[in-house]
């Protein structure tokens, strides 16, 4: 039990994860493939949390799930006429894609399984929210000024770019 | 007790499979996605790391920084990609393409 | 080296506060404007920009002095290589926004939004250039590029304006995220962000020993992200469509501004986190990987295909694209050797790029209000219309070939005799057979404005010069005339550019 | 200041010689006949001459006259009444159309009320409205076949399957003891 | 700012006066008639402004034809605007004792027909004012649905025509029956 | 026409199978497995779930509770709007089933089991099938961290405030999915709206929850109750008298997001049914219409008594303390979002998005910087 | 010409008034109704809608249609008055009275007082009965469930004085050529008082609860604007012109039934909460106009003189001479004019009903560009139209 329930936990939503992610970059349907997006998200917020970092898989859910999905939505919607279900989304370079990417998964898993990663920190973990408000209040507070100056500029950015007359 | 390797396995096979889409999606929104799961895969990794190897927040901090980055792309380009829309009623890349030669 | 806190970091941090105040205080100048008439707002917004990059580059060149230290709990450098390339991006940032004030491409579109990004791009450029954490490079490069693609589709209504922008955003977003699992693996390995700390980290004998591999899938997925920004081979698909497509002011700051930082970034990650100071001049790789040869390679790559692909060009901004990246393989020459020579003659290069790069776009800015058209068989005839702009148009064009009494042969033998001190002779005739046939493609457009004019009988009007290009262009064209007189200065630049963090 | 119908006949009259070939002046609602080729000039001028003023079209009819006895008096009238807010006067105007063929001008450019009006009229009587910018059946199916107010206008068996004729009374069916059940599927 | 704080302010205020006046109504009394469980027949016209049960006294609901008065004028049967009501007579025979309805009118013809179709009528009570005899009336009865749209057919006539009829006695006296 | 018999015994038939079965079943598990991750997310990881039975015991008991609740809350408060609705309106509303009809809304529930289970020609079967458990999860998975009392709750996760934000956003993407997969336009109006709607008014949400938890200094909802113990007479110290009654403001504020996240009156316009017929779920019928009501009660319930949690001292009342006390609080703020639903007419989109982005979002600034000044100014 | 010709078959495309090719990009055809919940019948409005923005809106009718003109030339006069009571079903009073006014003008028939006052009565209860309606269903469309119940209370106690006076509730047949159906019955006008006493403050309520509420007026105030010039061009009349500035009350300018004799005002739209003729204009006049009707009420109800036979005038036979007649009443809903053409026999040769209705619906598409999708509702609510009025 003490083993096996995180394995269990682990395996469903790997399963859930690459399943849905394969739903994303095969699935013929451009609807569907933003709802799969869903799952992949919510089981890589569920990987946060069995990573101790529960802040994390909160704010994947809330950003992911509640706002860049539903942006990619409307994004589906507005950019097709959505007469009918039918929103096929064609595929091209099909072998040569796969290629690419069995290649890079290979050179990956290899690199990933035969480097001896340094696991000496183990720590116990506890709520990560305090020690990550910390962080970015002290070590990293020039990087939270500048995401700030980044989410203003792509706020403006993308409202320039959606506001359908040019001399405003 | 997971092993560290299992994540950054699982991680590898997200990234492969977000550029698998990027090479074959047509449909700009579809390509979006896929670079989603890249990031994803990437913030796994980071946490994977934070909590293996470092074994303090840092890698969290970092995480929550692409999640910030890649909402703000996904608007901007989204946005883009409406914009284009407008002009050539339709967003598959092989179409946009008045910039060969 | 100092890593200082960050309060007493805002004292070493006063230009980039500066442009970020001023960014806010054109949004609010753009905002209370709301009602007045076009050129009035155009107005109420430039001067504010004005100011404050006139102000930011004030305090650039004040505060170039002789500290290094690592700001902000080491999140960006200060040091010589820093300084000079701030002055560089808010010098370039002056001249983009001039541009933008006359170019009939922008004419019809409300140019708010656009300078807020212009200050923003600025002022993260510096960031980016200065950065010494993974966490920072990442930021930074991510905010120049989301602001720039905003840039380069700022013409909405404009299909090829838009389609760069999607091609720009794709790619950038891919070679982001790429680069971002590389950094997540980086991490990994050595359990910090810090540069510096991962230097150490590789130095460490027994990680090195069994992490080759990895160390080579980083360094390439990072230099995918890198490559993106400085539009080197193999990451250079999107640079013409994407200048092409692009506003033509706008083209011009990206050819500058995000190519410069990407080399900026390639010098602290490559120099800062990979290696480490071996005595005098030279540079010694840490871990296992010899990148310098990847880099080599790269170089070799990214000029010969930047030449050989310029040569068929018709447009001549994707020409001066294609010259761009053949460009971007010279200035990597100097980084792939690995001496303090190698940066000196970068710096040089940068500069001297951004005064006769800057100038050939002023030039095609001037040309299309005229003529409207970015073809080169358009040029035809321009010699009869404006004499001096094709003569100015010219010193540009051999500054770029690299022709001696101009400013770019001064940066080609910088490069050059860096990367024959360094002992990499081939590596240098590589260059100059790549300078070489650059030469063509330049002449070609040479030759279209001053012979071909005569048997198509255009009207012989002259061109109207708005005194403010005017202006630019003497500005622009002086340094690229008297460049063996500038020798002196250039070198002192260099010499104080070469002062990196840890290198006094 | 208000003017009544023999009034508003002479001044016409004098505008448009001609075009008011009679008029009714002692009945209940006093009426003027226009000639057809001149309506929209007619209501134009009744429309804007600012003693007239007769700013609103509150009613447009169709009339069918097909008297069983004399025969070569069958004709289709339009008729007008028009108001005038601005001097609370009214007046009705006629055109006389032929009963093939029937076609006329449209004043919807005169007031734009008669967009409806016209459809409506050309539903039922089949009238022709040139120059009208949205000409579609308004309330009849675009299918139905004939123009149901004209007098000698037949019922059509069925449609689409509809039985349009009254079918045989409840009462003759129920008489024969058959079980009708509520709603349409008897 | 001004136009910003009074939108604010307005809103507030009339959201209040709104929430106010509802909250008054949740405890006025309500004005349901639980129609089939308060069945009691006085009850059923009750009414808040009109005094208790006048209103069934010109009730216009289900027709009904004391047959007995029916003197066969046919009056009824040309008034009706949409046709519900058809009557068939036949002559009375010289030799049949004289009948009169109940104000003394001589009956003269034999009403063998006197069906009112209840799914067509339209409650006008045109039918009712040229009765001579007053024999068509309008009830208060308003409970006569039905299954069956035949069963609609209300066939009053006592008096059987030449042909026979196919049993149907209860439909023939709605009144009684309540038009089961 | 009487409905042939074979199509009678169909529509029970599958009705009872496939909804009752699956529909609920699945709903169970769904929302059964959240507070069980969420468990393991609290305990670390399950290495450290040393006593393992005694942890899945109480989890199940406490999932067996919730569950419980919700499935039997919304039939209440159906019946309870109802009520209040007709007394607004100077009815009398259901009479019938039961005393004042308390028990109609299991006879609907009754009745909408037995109805056909009908899926569109035309849709997406797929995803219009999964779209009211998305629905339904989003809203009852919040409840997991909902403390009802002194170590009450399901699962005590230390960041429970972000949880209950983040999932509550499930239910727009589930809102979304009907509206797209029933391939109707009014549906996809609805869908589209909700979302549009659901992504501007968490902004504020955040925002207001964000200035409790600089109050606070937690994310975890016990500690927020803890923080607003004591005081006299065990009121003063709720968050809603304190910060000089600006958190009367924040209060205002979360509940008119509350009712906008929830669809409410006047903010229901994704179903308006006026403009849009019924929007989002025009198609639905049966028990998936069932669920997406459930759904919306559920989230009514759940917001209101985040309500108390975040501004009434949740479980903590003046005289005594415990899950009664929150209860009624949450009551008395669900019969204020029925007592307006019955009182406002409905925004327009465009008038609905400017109260968010002109008037929501900078009022709930000023609390939030209120909040931080006094926190920095008081430490 | 009007023989049985074949109808053709029509592809289910062919009904559409936009073409699909015809649309921009962005753009799509939303069919709203026939059965849609605020088409306040079976109405059905096409919209090319450019997401939330409606860029052109065309109204289908039809779907009622009966050809209430045919069905008039094929009855005797006094068996039209059912018919014409069921062009508005609402209003049904109004529209026996604006028929009887016809072939009274037509035949030249005088009433006696007490009918006339009978009828200013019967009309302005109709007139309040109807507005309730028009007011909470509008209420009903712009979201606020609330007043609709409040108010139909109300109209439930003018339907029980209805049922009281002729038996019916919602079909009276009550108004005759000629006269009344049925005299007041004794204690009528007794209750009448009463109804009036407690309903005037029904409408101020009413008034507090919704006409002022920001959300109503921010839903109403600045949409549908119709401006006068347009409202007059398109010949709208009753409250939809009033709203828009213009004085003109049928009562006022073409006194019937002795409207001359009682003091009232004709109140028009004053752009309270935005430009004038908006919807809010046009909800607000008829609140003011129940007002006036309680005016007008009272004022009937203390002069109805007691003595009179309401059956006084009524002919044995209605049998005009051969002529033409155009009567018109203000009913609750506008100008209701009756054109009676007789040819001498028993029954009409043409009766043509000028509804108010279908001329309002007539400027839908005006009015309708540019607004959003929410806005549709708000309009046709405004609007107040019925739908069987517009088919016929």
């Amino acid at each position: 039990m003490e083993t096996l329930a995180p394995k269990i936990i682990f395996w469903v939503f790997t399963g859930l994860m690459l399943g849905s992610a394969l739903v994303v970059v095969l699935g013929t349907n451009l609807v569907r493939a933003a709802f799969a997006l869903l799952a992949t998200f919510f089981s890589v917020a569920a990987f946060y949390a069995m990573l101790g970092a529960d802040f994390l898989a909160g704010v994947q859910i809330l950003v992911y799930v509640g706002g860049i999905l539903t942006l990619f939505l409307f994004g589906v919607m507005l950019t097709n006429r959505i007469y009918g279900l039918e929103l096929e989304t064609a595929t091209f370079q099909l072998g040569s894609g796969a290629l690419v990417s069995l290649t890079v998964f290979a050179v990956l898993v290899t690199v990933v399984l035969t480097t001896p990663w340094s696991q000496t920190a183990l720590v116990e973990e506890g709520p990560t929210t305090p020690a990550i408000g910390r962080l970015l209040m002290t070590e990293y507070v020039l990087p939270f000024e500048i995401a700030s100056v980044l989410l203003l500029v792509a706020l403006l950015g993308a409202a320039m770019l959606v506001r359908r007359r040019i001399d405003l | 007790m997971i092993p560290l390797e299992y994540y950054l396995v699982v991680a590898s096979a997200l990234f492969s499979l977000g550029l698998f889409g990027l090479l074959t999606k047509k449909n700009a929104v579809n390509v979006l996605m896929s670079i989603e799961l890249m990031f994803n895969a990437a913030n796994i990794n980071l946490i994977a790391f934070s909590r293996f190897v470092t074994g303090d927040t840092e890698g969290q901090v970092f995480a929550l920084f692409v999640i910030v980055i890649a909402a703000c792309e996904s608007a901007v380009a989204l946005a883009i990609v409406m914009s284009l829309y407008r002009i050539l009623k339709g967003v598959d890349l092989p179409e946009a393409s008045a910039l060969k030669g | 080296m100092e890593r200082l806190d960050t309060v007493s970091s805002l004292q070493y941090f006063v230009p980039e506060i500066v442009l970020v105040f001023s960014l806010m205080a054109v949004l609010f100048c753009d905002l209370i404007s709301k009602n007045r008439s076009q050129s009035e707002r155009r107005l109420v917004i430039v001067i504010p920009t004005l100011i404050g990059l006139v102000v930011a580059l004030f305090y650039a060149f004040a505060g170039a002095g002789e500290v290094s230290a690592g700001l902000f709990n080491n999140m960006v450098a200060l040091d010589g290589f820093g300084n000079v390339l701030r002055i560089l991006f808010i010098a370039s940032s002056i001249f983009v926004l001039l541009f933008t004030v006359h170019s009939k491409e922008l004419k019809s579109v409300h140019h708010g939004e656009l300078l807020v990004l212009l200050l923003t791009v600025t002022v993260s450029l510096i960031w980016m250039a200065n950065s010494i954490n993974l966490m920072m490079i990442y930021l930074a490069l991510e905010t120049v590029s989301i602001a720039s693609y905003v840039m380069v589709g700022y013409l909405k209504t404009d299909r090829f304006s838009n389609e760069a922008s999607l091609k720009y955003i794709i790619f950038g977003a891919v070679s982001s995220g790429t680069m971002l699992f590389g950094m997540s693996l980086l991490f990994g390995l050595t359990g910090s962000l810090d540069l510096y700390e991962i230097r150490a980290a590789l130095s460490n004998q027994e990680i090195v020993a069994s992490s080759g591999p990895a160390l080579m899938v980083i360094i390439v997925l990072i230099l995918a992200g890198i490559g993106f920004k400085m539009a080197t081979v193999p990451f250079h698909f999107w640079c013409p469509d994407v200048y092409t497509g692009a506003p033509t002011p706008v083209t011009a700051f990206l050819s500058v501004g995000p190519k410069v930082a990407g080399f900026a970034v390639l010098v602290r990650f490559f120099y800062g986190g990979l290696s480490e100071p071996a005595g005098g001049h030279n540079w010694a790789m840490v871990g296992s990987v010899d990148w310098q040869t990847i880099l080599m390679v790269v170089a070799v790559l990214t000029m010969s295909l930047g030449n050989i692909a310029a040569l068929t060009q018709t447009n001549v901004k994707r020409l001066l694209a294609y010259s761009s990246i053949a460009h971007a393989g010279y200035i990597m020459m100097g980084a792939a050797v690995l001496t303090g020579e190698g940066i000196q003659a970068m710096v040089a290069y940068m500069v001297v790029y951004l005064f006769m790069n800057l100038g050939a776009f002023l030039v095609v800015i001037i040309v299309h209000n005229e003529i409207g058209s970015f073809e080169v068989k358009d040029y035809a005839g321009i010699w009869r219309r404006a004499p001096m702009l094709t003569l100015v148009m010219g010193v540009f064009l051999f500054s770029l070939m690299g022709i001696p009494p101009f400013a770019g042969f001064l940066a080609k033998w910088y490069v050059f005799s860096a990367v024959i001190k360094a002992g990499l002779g081939w590596f240098a005739v590589v260059g100059g057979v790549n300078s070489a046939i650059g030469a063509f493609y330049y002449l070609q457009i040479l030759k279209t404005m001053f012979v071909d004019g005569d048997e198509t009988p255009s009207p012989a009007k002259p061109l109207i010069l708005q005194p403010i290009y005017a202006g630019l262009l003497f500005v622009l064209v002086v340094p690229n005339i008297i460049g063996l007189l500038l020798w002196g200065y250039l070198d002192r630049v260099a010499q104080y550019s070469q002062r990196l963090l840890d290198v006094i | 200041m208000s003017l009544d119908a023999a009034a508003v006949q002479a001044k016409i009259e004098a505008k448009f010689p001609g075009k008011i070939p009679s008029a009714e002046l002692e009945v209940v609602d006093p009426f003027l006949f226009v000639e057809v080729d001149a309506i929209v000039d007619v209501c134009t001028y009744l429309r804007d001459d600012p003693e007239l003023a007769f700013d609103m079209l509150h009613c447009h009819s169709a009339v069918d006259y097909l008297p069983p006895k004399n025969p070569e008096e069958a004709r289709l009238e339009v008729v007008l009444h028009l108001t005038s807010l601005k001097h609370r006067h009214w007046i009705v105007i006629k055109v006389k159309l032929p009963r093939a063929n029937a076609t006329m001008p449209t004043l919807e450019n005169v007031w734009p009320t008669a967009n409806w009006h016209e459809r409506e009229a050309f539903d039922l009587f089949g009238i022709q409205f040139e120059g009208h910018s949205d000409f579609r059946h308004l309330l009849l199916p675009d299918d139905w076949p004939g123009f149901p107010l004209l007098k000698d206008w037949v019922w059509p068996e069925e449609w689409h399957g509809i039985a349009v004729k009254p079918t045989a009374k409840m009462a003759e069916r129920a008489q024969q003891g058959e079980q009708i059940g509520i709603g349409p599927f008897d | 700012m001004k136009n910003y704080l009074s939108n604010i302010w307005v809103t507030a205020k009339t959201v209040t006066i709104g929430m106010i006046i509802t909250f008054k109504h949740l405890f006025t009394r309500s004005v349901t008639q639980q129609y089939t469980s308060e069945e009691l027949p006085e009850e059923r016209w009750k009414s808040s402004i009109v005094p208790d049960g006048v209103l069934q006294d010109r009730s216009r609901m289900r027709l009904h034809v004391k047959i007995e008065d029916c003197i066969g004028c046919k009056q009824c049967e040309k008034v009706c605007p949409v046709d519900c009501i058809t009557i068939t007579t036949e002559k009375r025979e010289k030799t049949e004792a004289p009948l009169f309805a109940a104000d003394g009118t001589a009956i003269k013809q034999k009403v063998v027909q006197f069906d009112i179709d209840m799914s067509l009528c339209c409650y006008c009570q045109l039918c009712v004012y040229p009765c001579p005899t007053e024999c068509i009336v309008m009830t208060p009865e308003f409970e006569f649905a039905e299954t069956l749209k035949s069963n609609f057919l209300y066939r009053f006539a006592k008096e059987k025509p030449a042909p026979p009829e196919p049993p149907k006695e209860e439909v023939a006296e709605p009144v009684a029956a309540g038009g089961s | 026409m009487a409905l042939k018999r074979p199509a009678l015994e169909a529509t029970i038939s599958n009705a009872l199978s496939a909804l009752v079965v699956g529909g609920a079943a699945g709903a169970v598990v769904v929302i059964a497995l959240i507070p069980m991750i969420a468990g393991l997310i609290r305990d670390g990881l399950a290495a450290r779930l040393t006593p393992t039975m005694t942890s899945v015991a109480s989890i199940a008991i406490g999932v067996g509770a919730t569950v419980f609740l919700i499935t039997q809350l919304p039939i209440f408060l159906i019946w309870l709007e109802r009520k209040i609705a007709a007394h607004i309106q100077d009815r009398l509303g259901p009479m019938r089933v039961g005393w004042h009809g308390v028990l109609q809304s299991f006879a609907d529930g009754l009745k909408l089991l037995f109805k056909e289970d009908i899926i569109v020609d035309g849709a997406d079967k797929f995803l219009f099938k999964l779209a009211p458990f998305l629905t339904i999860m989003g809203a009852f998975a919040a409840f997991a961290v909902l403390p009802w009392g002194e170590g009450l709750v399901i699962s005590n996760l230390n960041i429970g405030l972000l949880y209950a934000i983040a999932i509550t956003s499930l239910g727009a993407i589930g809102i979304l999915m009907a509206g797209w997969a029933s391939n109707n336009k009014y549906a996809l109006y609805g869908g589209m709206r909700s979302a549009a709607q659901m992504v501007s008014y968490e902004i504020p949400t955040a925002i207001v929850i964000l200035s409790v938890v600089v109050q606070v200094g937690s994310l975890n909802l016990s500690d927020v109750i803890a923080a607003q113990q004591g005081g006299v007479g065990g009121v003063t110290n709720w968050f809603i008298f304190r910060l000089y009654g600006l958190n009367v403001i924040g209060f205002i504020l979360f509940f008119i997001c509350g009712l906008a996240e929830t669809n409410r009156n006047p903010f229901d316009i994704p179903e308006a049914e006026s403009e849009l017929v019924a929007g989002f779920h025009t198609e639905y019928s049966g028990m998936r219409f069932a669920f997406f009501f459930l759904a919306e009660y559920g989230a009514m319930f759940f917001v209101a008594a985040l309500t108390a949690v975040l501004f009434l001292g949740g479980w903590s009342g003046p005289f005594f303390s415990g899950p009664l006390v929150l209860f009624v609080k949450t009551l008395a703020l669900v019969f204020v979002q029925m007592w307006l639903r019955w009182t406002l007419p409905r925004l327009r989109v465009d008038q609905l998005m400017a109260l968010c982005w002109k008037y929501l979002i900078p009022i709930s600034f000023v609390v939030l910087i209120a909040a931080a000044i006094d926190g920095v100014v008081g430490s | 010409m009007s023989t049985q010709t074949q109808y053709k078959d029509l592809e289910p495309d062919e009904t559409y008034a936009f073409k699909p090719e015809d649309l921009e990009e962005g753009e799509m055809i939303l069919n709203m109704g026939p059965q849609h919940p605020s088409t306040h019948g079976v109405l059905r409005i096409e919209l090319k809608t450019d997401g939330e923005v409606v860029n052109d809106a065309r109204p289908h009718i039809g779907y009622l249609h009966r050809n209430f003109e045919k069905h008039a030339e094929n009855i005797d006069y006094q068996g039209v008055i059912p018919f014409t009571d069921r062009m508005d079903y609402v209003g049904s009073m109004a529209n026996s009275l604006s028929y009887a006014v016809a072939v009274e003008k037509l035949m030249g028939i005088e009433l006696n007082e007490r009918v006339e006052c009978i009828r200013v009565i019967v009309s302005e209860l109709q007139r309040i009965a109807s507005h309730l309606l028009a007011i909470g269903t509008y209420g009903l469309d712009i979201g606020a469930f609330t007043p609709f119940l409040h108010s139909f209370v109300e109209r439930e106690k003018i339907l029980d004085l209805f049922e009281w006076l002729c038996g019916a509730r919602l079909l009276y047949n009550y108004n005759w050529v000629g006269g009344v159906s049925h005299d007041l019955p004794e204690g009528w006008t007794g209750r009448a008082k009463v109804f009036l006493d407690q309903f005037s403050p029904v409408i101020e309520e009413l008034d507090e609860l919704l006409s002022h509420n920001k959300i109503f007026t921010a839903r109403t105030a600045t949409v549908g604007i119709i401006p006068p010039e347009l409202a007059v061009g398109y010949a709208l009349t009753g409250p939809n012109l009033r709203g828009s500035g213009i004085k003109w009350d049928i009562r006022k300018e073409d006194p019937y039934c002795g409207y001359e004799k009682y003091d009232f005002d004709v109140p028009v739209g004053q752009g309270r909460y935005g430009p004038i003729g908006s919807c809010w204009d046009r909800y607000y006049v008829r609140v003011d106009e129940m007002r006036q009707s309680v005016r007008i009420l009272r004022q009937a109800l203390d002069q109805l003189p007691a003595e009179g036979d309401v059956h006084e005038s009524v002919p044995k036979r209605v049998k005009p001479k051969p002529g033409e007649a155009y009567g018109r009443t203000e009913a609750p809903r506008g100008e209701l004019g009756f054109y009676v053409i007789s040819d001498g026999s028993l029954i009409p040769m043409r009766v043509k009903g000028r509804s108010p209705c279908f001329v309002a619906m007539s400027i839908f598409h005006e009015i309708a560009k540019g607004e959003m999708l929410a806005d549709m509702i708000a309009i046709i609510g405004s609007l107040d139209i019925v739908l069987g009025e517009i088919d016929r």
